[in-house]
């Protein structure tokens, strides 16, 4: 299966193209991206052009650019209020952009709707865990591999071959999933019980799961202690060498200047900086408006 | 049933004779009969509303019924009729339970019911089927006894009867020139609405469709008063029919409220309060509640008026009975009993045609007369 | 969706359905003001639902019989101070003074079965922290019992109370060639003045504070030092009292309407009320039932059939969530997405 | 609303806040009659399972003949037509439940494509329409189709209402499809369609083997029709579909986001929840044989409603169970008729006052092979509750 | 004198036993932190002072006086203020009345106004926005608001479950010198931070929470200290 077809029609379910059985995914390290994304490692992968958002008289974003090339870990920081949750909204289709637009391998996703985006690559967690508490860990995972699944309803009703033939790969792929972000054994515990570190985890497995050609997380290491924030750290490195494109905001410098090869900051709406992580660190006016004098800035 | 002419004014302005006693029939059979029966463990049963919306209806016509059995085996030590209730809830989905399981007890030789025509129709295929033979004392459907049944019997007259009465009655009797139609959505309001429409013609000023538990009925009674009609006749129960007159006195509404067998009732008088004032109604039954004795005899069972239809349940019970003390003990005989009989009740004389229809169903008329329902007298046959 | 219907079963006669703009024309008035008269009841009567929704989001089915209750409540006071079927001879002073006592019985009888309600089914439920859904069947079993409780021969039976007259309508003035009659003007004042006042007491009043913070928050509403039970045993409260109005009003308007089962429909208009005029928003409900009874009015005039009144009202209440899915004066309580 | 991090507490929904008070205690909702029952279901083999539904099943077509005191309905109502209505009962709760249960949408209007489908049957079989005429058996599978158009057709527009506003609109449609049936001459309002038509075939004394005084042959189809419509209904719970709708049910937005077309699959689910929901009416319809506007009330939709929550919110088996209470308790006590809606609703409150998760807690799979991810798990203690329930065999 | 104290309390979830047996106690005056991995019991522990959730066996005291089976709004009147976890904004509530309802179980409003300019003054992006629905606020802005309402109630001590969570670093600077320096003003302040090194600078004692246990329990600075603390709490490096 190949992007175009993928995006060029909307994406309606039962529309994409089959999984040939040879793709099943791999068993154990089957946490891998399975997308062909036709971009190069290093290309622009997303493009956020002039990028608008009023609410009322209030301008959360204003005419923000910046592009996001594959295989990156892409930081982007700045000040509570700054825009950065209405920039990840806009991407991922939950507020219209007043203006501007943003692009992924050159698609517009404005006009689409949230789910479609979703199929079309752009995967995210939220600031506040939202996780469908009632299911299991499994099921969570696995309602993110449905976005890449084709069962109809009448499928499904007379469990079709095609349909065994995706609960049964699914379930392979979920474990491997949450196996990667170290939570299997937790797989049959209802995600409403879990710790509030494992939820974190299970978000981003979900994501995972819809097999985003971008992964942007929004403050995944909050509440975590300076401990849980290193593992999480690696996690997200890991993230990146299966093949995925990262998106992060984060408050915590540390993670930051960590792990993201380049940071856009933001403030008031408007985009201050962006650069490599040394460059932003020492750069006065990030130094000014977001991060203070670094020395204090323990953790 | 004669009776002696009194006169006093009814609402309307107009003056309308009032009968204030009507005595009862000389040779009316009653329940007590000779009080030689003997028979053993048989029962007569009442299917139909005890609770719903129209539970009242039902409760009238069974404590007529159970005041017919009491009244019998009180007379009768030799034969001890049991009386057993089945509730529909007067709907016709819920009806086939308890009419099966009705029909399966062997000792019900006879039924009274069902009230309502919905669920009179939804279950009298049972009764044919098991040859149970029942006395619908108030199901007023025509159509209901061109099913061909054998077993089913209306203690009344039917609407397409009740209705010309009743136009008759509006016109000539309360010489009123423009009449206001208005019909519940009940099929017993369909029915009698249209046998009175068309019997009425011209003198129909306009017409109108009101449902089954409505309490406002403002619409409609801006429309009558922009009609300016002498009588407004109401096709329907009085549940309806008392709020409707008494919102449309309180708008300044003059004329005379005529309403049917379903309206006919003191409820009528008590919930329409002193609007009812202005009500006449049209009744295939004649007023129990001037048979002096029954009346007697009914408060002091219940201690309230008898109700409509109260009457037609005694009756129908009555019927069964005598057949009972006539040694009629199985379902078969007694549904030939009920065929071939020809007597005098309370209310009329009951003798039916092959279809179950009665043959001379009379249509009596009715006023309110200082706050009680006053017998006008008969106004059609 | 009624097109459909109407298609899919009638070809040939269409005669069930009319558009008499004529008779609208000629009744427009009158019909306006008889649908804000029984417009007004509604929105009081919604204004219990709305509030216990607001704190509870539970749509109170047994607020019908709360307000069924205050009615056998106003009813019996009226019969037992002499109202009967006729007018009453006394005079208009007198009066004023029984319908203030008959109002504030049926008040009393309202509130308190609103209270005993929460005690004995809601609360329960709360201490159990019972899914929402089993709080809606608690409330539509306690509406089956009230109902059913009342329908025992000893206590209310199965007929209607007998109707009490406790003044007959006369005209105060005539607008457009339709007279509006004093009773008219007596339930929408009465009803407007218990609405603004229970608005601003939900607004400024401190308990009214509490009220909208435990609806939009009942934890942390608790860590501000509202006491979450006081406060829903308020709103029922509340809900009861102005139930219990609006019973004496629908008294006067159909005397013969107290019956057990009397309050169901009533109270689903009301909800519809609630819900049309923004749920959990005080002047909403009286929007809300205001518009419910004049549109009713008009669709029924318009269509010739009763029966179009709620028909008419429903597709209207369909219409407007599309347009405003929170209702007229309803806001969103902010939950902004992600 | 929006802004809770807050660690395991029960993740707050868009829903309302107040699910995550409610469930403070996540054993609680654990806990239900049958988890012991549970566990040990769980330990069998998939055969294993299915040769024990066989015991429920063989005793619910038996149950006709299980007619004694205690249980029975009889004197005040027929016992196997107790039973029917009880199945048609349990099998519009299935329906139902998808909405309510799975998807999670409030439906208050039920009992309209209970109508539709009552109608169907009625309109297409009985001599009093004017319509042409099928062999009843066939008003199946139509009345299926009708009321599921019925189903879009009223979804479509409103189903991007949230929560409870959907809850009246729905209530409002079902009035609408009432009084329609009122209005409009050819439906016949309270008149209504005698002789309704019934599956072919005469006993010996001549009287139809599908009489509507005969309540087995009538109960026995219902409950097979019951049981396919479980096992497809299984089917679905257990695929992307019951996923989709549970997420959707659990947190609308994030569903979205996770790429669940939540409007598409909110439709389906009312579509699939109607056509149950006409099926159930044709059954009823043919058995009484006579369809009028009576019976298609607010009250009657709200029963609906309890039948599923009273047996367990997201729960086939507790559907049945709920459905089968709410038709048997009213028609149990027939014989003392002024009580029984009075002991009704006081058994609806204690109930849900005592057991506030419905009968049989809600524990849906919404996998086919969850069973294979057991291999993945170095199992420190075997798969938990949460796999497979009673009902779980269904497939 | 001791101001809060907490006895063998021990916290159930249905079966789950969440918290073991707990005992300690905080001073009038002081800065206590609670630091602990995810899961520990922190939220847990705080929600149980505030009354929030009941203890299943054990005792809380407030000065002196028993208040285990006190309710929840009556502990506030007492001057037990919390902020928890997740904020709990009013969504449907503007920021000025959400800051109102931080008055609401004061009993003198005297002072007041001063509350609010201090408020302000600490958040200004709060008075900007005066009129913004608190659901619409973003999740730092939130947090702000979330404090700062906790400061309208002019508590005798301030719960903060975890204060900095969200906040950008300049603000999570800023909020720990407000917590020094309203405890400064006499308000003693029990903490619980993820940012443990901030939260173990600025507390007089802390205590460390593991799986519903204490296991440790000092100085701020001692803990700072402790290598084990160090490892699993401060992060290596
Ligand atoms: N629906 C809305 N209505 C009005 N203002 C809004 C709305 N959503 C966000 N805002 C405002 O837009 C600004 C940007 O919000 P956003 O959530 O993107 O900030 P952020 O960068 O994520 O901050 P934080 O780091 O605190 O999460 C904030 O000032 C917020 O108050
Ligand atoms: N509502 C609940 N139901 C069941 N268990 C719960 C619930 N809330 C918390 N727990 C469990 O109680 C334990 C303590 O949770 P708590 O939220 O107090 O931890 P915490 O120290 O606040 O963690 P965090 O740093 O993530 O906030 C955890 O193991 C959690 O799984
Ligand atoms: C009780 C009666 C008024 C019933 C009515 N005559 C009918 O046929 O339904
Ligand atoms: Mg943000
Ligand atoms: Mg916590």
């Amino acid at each position: 299966m190949t992007d175009q077809n993928e995006n060029l029609e909307p994406v309606v379910d039962g529309a994409e193209p089959d999984i040939a059985a040879g793709e099943v995914p791999p068993l154990v390290e089957g946490a891998e991206s399975e997308r062909e994304i036709e971009v190069e490692v290093g290309e622009k992968l997303v493009e956020v052009k002039g990028l608008t958002i009023r609410f009322g008289g209030l301008t959360a974003l204003d005419n923000v650019t910046f592009d996001i090339k594959r295989g990156e870990i892409l930081g982007l920081i700045g000040p509570n209020g700054a825009g950065k949750t209405t920039c990840f909204n806009a991407m991922t289709g939950v507020y219209r952009p007043t203006s501007g637009d943003v692009l992924l391998e050159g698609q517009s996703v404005k006009g689409r709707k949230q789910h479609q985006i979703t199929r079309m690559g752009l995967a995210r967690t939220f600031q506040n865990i939202r996780l469908f508490g009632e299911m299991t860990a499994l099921e969570n995972v696995v309602v993110g591999l449905d976005a890449r699944h084709r069962t109809s309803v009448p499928g499904a009703l007379v469990r079709s071959p095609r349909h065994i033939r995706e609960e049964k790969s699914s379930v392979d792929r979920a474990m491997s999933l949450l196996e990667f972000v170290g939570i299997a054994q937790h797989a049959q515990k209802r995600s409403r019980d879990l710790s509030y570190g494992s939820q974190r985890r299970l978000e981003i497995a979900r994501a995972l799961a819809t097999d985003p050609k971008l992964l942007c997380l929004d403050e995944p290491a909050a509440g975590f202690n300076p401990a849980e924030k290193e593992e999480l750290m690696a996690l997200i490195r890991a993230i990146r060498d299966e093949g995925y494109t990262v998106l992060l905001i984060e408050h915590d410098m540390k993670l930051v200047m960590g792990v993201t090869d380049r940071i856009v900051v933001l403030e008031f709406g408007r985009k201050l900086a962006d650069d490599v992580p040394t460059a932003i660190r020492n750069d006065p006016r990030v130094i000014a408006a977001y991060l203070g004098e670094p020395e204090d800035d323990a953790a | 049933a004669g009776g002696t002419p009194t006169s006093t004014s009814g609402g309307g302005g107009l003056n309308v004779p009032t009968v204030t006693s009507v005595d009862t029939p000389k040779d009316a059979v009653l329940p007590a009969g000779d009080g030689k029966a003997t028979c053993s463990n048989l029962t007569i049963g009442y299917i139909g509303a005890e609770t719903g919306p129209n539970a009242q209806l039902g409760i009238n016509i069974f404590n007529g019924v159970q005041l017919a059995i009491d009244q019998h085996n009180k007379a009768n030590p030799g034969c001890q009729v049991a009386f057993k209730k089945f509730d529909t809830e007067g709907d016709p989905n819920k009806a086939t339970g308890p009419v099966t399981q009705a029909v399966s007890e062997a000792d019900i030789v006879g039924v009274v019911g069902l009230p309502f025509s919905g669920e009179s129709k939804a279950t009298g295929n049972i009764f044919e089927q098991q040859g149970l033979v029942h006395i619908t004392p108030s199901a007023t459907n025509p159509d209901l006894t061109k099913n061909g049944w054998s077993t089913f019997f209306r203690g009344l007259g039917n609407d397409s009867q009740q209705g010309p009465a009743a136009a008759k009655f509006v016109t000539d009797t309360l010489k009123a020139k423009k009449v206001y139609l208005v019909q519940d959505d009940s099929d017993y309001g369909i029915g009698l609405a249209n046998a009175t429409s068309t019997a009425l013609g011209s003198a129909k000023v306009g017409g109108d469709k009101v449902t089954t538990g409505q309490k406002d009925f403002s619409a409609v009674i801006s429309k009558i008063m922009n009609a300016k009609p002498d009588a407004v006749y109401y096709a329907g129960y009085y549940a309806e029919a008392a709020p409707f007159d008494q919102q449309l006195v309180a708008k300044g509404y003059t004329g005379s409220f005529v309403g049917p067998d379903g309206v006919k009732d003191d409820q009528f008088i008590k919930l329409a309060g002193d609007a009812s004032k202005n009500a006449y109604f049209t009744c295939p039954c004649i007023p129990g509640e001037l048979l002096t004795t029954f009346e007697g005899q009914y408060k002091a069972a219940w201690n309230a008026e008898p109700g409509t239809y109260s009457i037609e349940g005694y009756d129908a019970a009555t019927v069964l009975l005598s057949g009972i003390d006539a040694g009629k003990t199985s379902r078969a005989d007694l549904k030939g009993w009920v065929k071939n009989y020809d007597k005098d009740g309370l209310s009329k004389h009951y003798k039916w045609d092959s279809t179950g229809e009665l043959q001379a169903p009379a249509v009596y008329g009715y006023k309110v007369d200082s706050g009680k329902i006053a017998y006008i007298g008969p106004i059609g046959q | 969706m009624l097109e459909l219907v109407a298609l899919s079963v009638v070809h040939a006669d269409s005669s069930w359905i009319n558009f008499d703009v004529n008779a609208l024309f000629q009744n427009f008035w009158s019909a306006t003001f008889d649908g804000l008269t029984f417009g007004a009841v509604y929105g009081l009567i919604a204004v219990g639902y709305t509030l216990v929704y607001g704190v509870l989001t539970l749509i109170n089915f047994a607020h019908s019989e709360v307000f069924i209750v205050g009615a056998y409540g106003v009813v019996i006071t009226l019969t037992s101070l002499g109202f009967g079927p006729s007018a009453p001879t006394i005079g208009p002073a007198a009066i004023i003074m029984d319908l203030l006592l008959a109002l504030v019985v049926g008040m009393l009888a309202s509130a308190a079965t609103a209270f005993i309600v929460e005690r004995v089914a809601y609360r329960p439920l709360r201490r159990r922290n019972a899914p929402r859904l089993a709080f809606l069947i608690t409330a539509i079993g306690v509406s089956f019992a009230i109902q059913y409780l009342i329908f025992l021969p000893f206590i209310g039976g199965a007929n209607a109370q007998p109707a009490v007259t406790m003044f007959i309508p006369t005209p105060i003035f005539d607008v457009f060639g339709t007279i509006i009659n004093n009773q008219q003007i007596i339930i929408v004042l009465a009803a407007i003045i218990l609405m603004v006042g229970t608005d601003m007491f939900i607004r400024r009043s401190r308990t009214g504070r509490g009220i909208r913070a435990v609806a939009q928050d009942p934890d942390t509403a608790t860590l501000m030092g509202v006491s979450k039970e006081r406060t829903i045993m308020i709103t029922f409260i509340i809900g009861g009292l102005l139930a219990g109005a609006a019973a004496l009003f629908y008294v006067m308007l159909v005397p013969s309407g107290v019956i057990y089962n009397g309050g169901f429909i009533l109270g689903v208009k009301a909800f519809a009320a609630a819900v049309l005029g923004g749920i959990g928003n005080v002047r909403g409900a009286l929007l809300g039932g205001i518009l419910l009874g004049v549109v009713g009015n008009y669709g029924q005039i318009l269509l010739g059939d009763a029966q179009w009144a709620d028909v008419v009202a429903f597709v209207i209440l369909v219409l407007v969530l599309l347009v405003r899915p929170t209702g007229i004066l309803g806001t969103t309580l902010g939950r902004s997405k992600a | 609303m929006s802004t809770s991090s807050d660690g395991p507490r029960p993740l707050p929904t868009a829903e309302s806040t107040r699910e995550a008070i409610e469930t403070e205690s996540v054993v609680t909702v654990r806990r239900g009659p049958f988890r012991g029952i549970r566990e040990r279901w769980n330990e069998l083999s998939r055969p294993a399972q299915w040769a024990w539904m066989l015991i429920p099943v063989a005793i619910a077509y038996a149950m006709p003949f299980i007619n004694f005191f205690p249980l029975s309905t009889s004197p005040g109502n027929d016992w196997p037509l107790t039973l029917f209505a009880m199945a048609v009962y349990a099998l519009v709760a299935v329906g139902l439940n998808v909405v309510v249960g799975y998807a999670g949408l409030l439906d208050l209007g039920y009992v309209a494509f209970f109508a539709v489908g009552s109608y169907t049957a009625a309109m297409f079989t009985s001599p009093d329409s004017p319509y042409l005429k099928i062999p009843y058996l066939w008003t199946l599978p139509l009345a299926m189709v009708i009321a599921m158009i019925f189903g879009v057709v009223l979804g479509v527009p409103t189903l991007r209402l949230r929560g409870d506003y959907l809850a009246i609109v729905t209530l409002g449609f079902g009035e609408i499809v009432r009084i329609l049936a009122t209005i409009i001459p050819a439906m016949k309002g309270q008149v209504g369609f005698q002789n309704v038509g019934r599956p072919p075939g005469d006993g010996p004394n001549g009287i139809p083997i599908f009489a509507n005084s005969n309540g087995t042959p009538w109960y026995w189809l219902t409950v097979t029709i019951l049981i396919i419509i479980l096992l497809l209904v299984g089917n679905l719970e257990r695929s992307r579909v019951g996923r989709a709708w549970i997420a959707i049910r659990e947190d609308e937005d994030a569903a979205e986001t996770m790429g669940v077309p939540t409007f598409k699959y909110k439709v389906w689910a009312f579509a699939i929840g109607a056509s149950v929901g006409g099926l159930s009416g044709a059954l009823f319809a043919g058995q009484v044989g006579f369809v009028n506007n009576q019976k298609f009330d607010v009250q009657t939709s709200i029963l609906f409603l309890a039948a599923v929550v009273l047996g367990g919110t997201g729960n086939k088996v507790g559907a049945i169970l709920g459905g089968a209470i709410v038709a048997y308790i009213p028609l149990r006590f027939t014989a003392i008729a002024d009580y029984k809606y009075l002991i009704f609703g006081v058994a609806l409150v204690i109930l849900m006052i005592y057991r506030s998760q419905g009968l049989v807690p809600a524990k849906m799979r919404l996998m086919a092979y969850s069973r294979k991810a057991v291999e993945w798990i170095a199992p420190p203690k075997p798969p938990k509750a949460d796999t497979a329930a009673p009902e779980g065999s269904a497939s | 004198m001791t101001l809060l104290e907490l006895k063998d309390v021990a916290v159930h979830y249905g079966r789950i036993k969440a918290i073991h047996d707990i005992s300690f106690s905080v001073e009038e005056g002081e800065i206590v932190s609670l630091i602990g991995a995810n899961g520990a019991g922190k939220t847990t522990t705080m929600r149980t002072i505030s009354g929030l959730l009941n203890p299943s066996s054990g005792s809380i005291l407030f000065e002196g006086q028993d208040i285990t089976k006190m309710k929840a709004h009556l502990r506030v009147m007492l001057g037990i203020s919390q902020a928890p976890e997740g904020r709990g904004i009013f969504p449907g509530m503007t920021v000025l009345e959400n800051l109102d309802m931080g008055t609401f179980g004061l009993k003198n409003k005297s002072g007041v106004a001063e509350s609010y300019e201090r408020v302000f003054s600490l958040f200004p992006r709060l008075d900007e926005r005066k009129k913004q629905l608190g659901g619409t606020m973003s999740g730092g802005e939130q947090q702000m608001l979330a404090i700062g309402r906790a400061l309208m109630s002019q508590p005798r001590v301030l719960l903060l479950d975890e204060p900095s969570m969200g906040l950008a670093p300049q603000f999570i600077r800023q909020i720990f010198k407000i917590i020094t320096e309203i405890n400064a003003q006499g308000t003693t302040v029990l903490l619980v931070e993820q940012n443990a090194n901030q939260a173990l600078a600025r507390a007089h004692r802390a205590f460390v929470l593991e799986t519903g246990a204490i296991t440790r329990t000092g100085t701020g600075r001692e803990l700072l200290a402790d290598p084990a603390v160090k490892e699993a709490y401060l992060g290596v490096g």
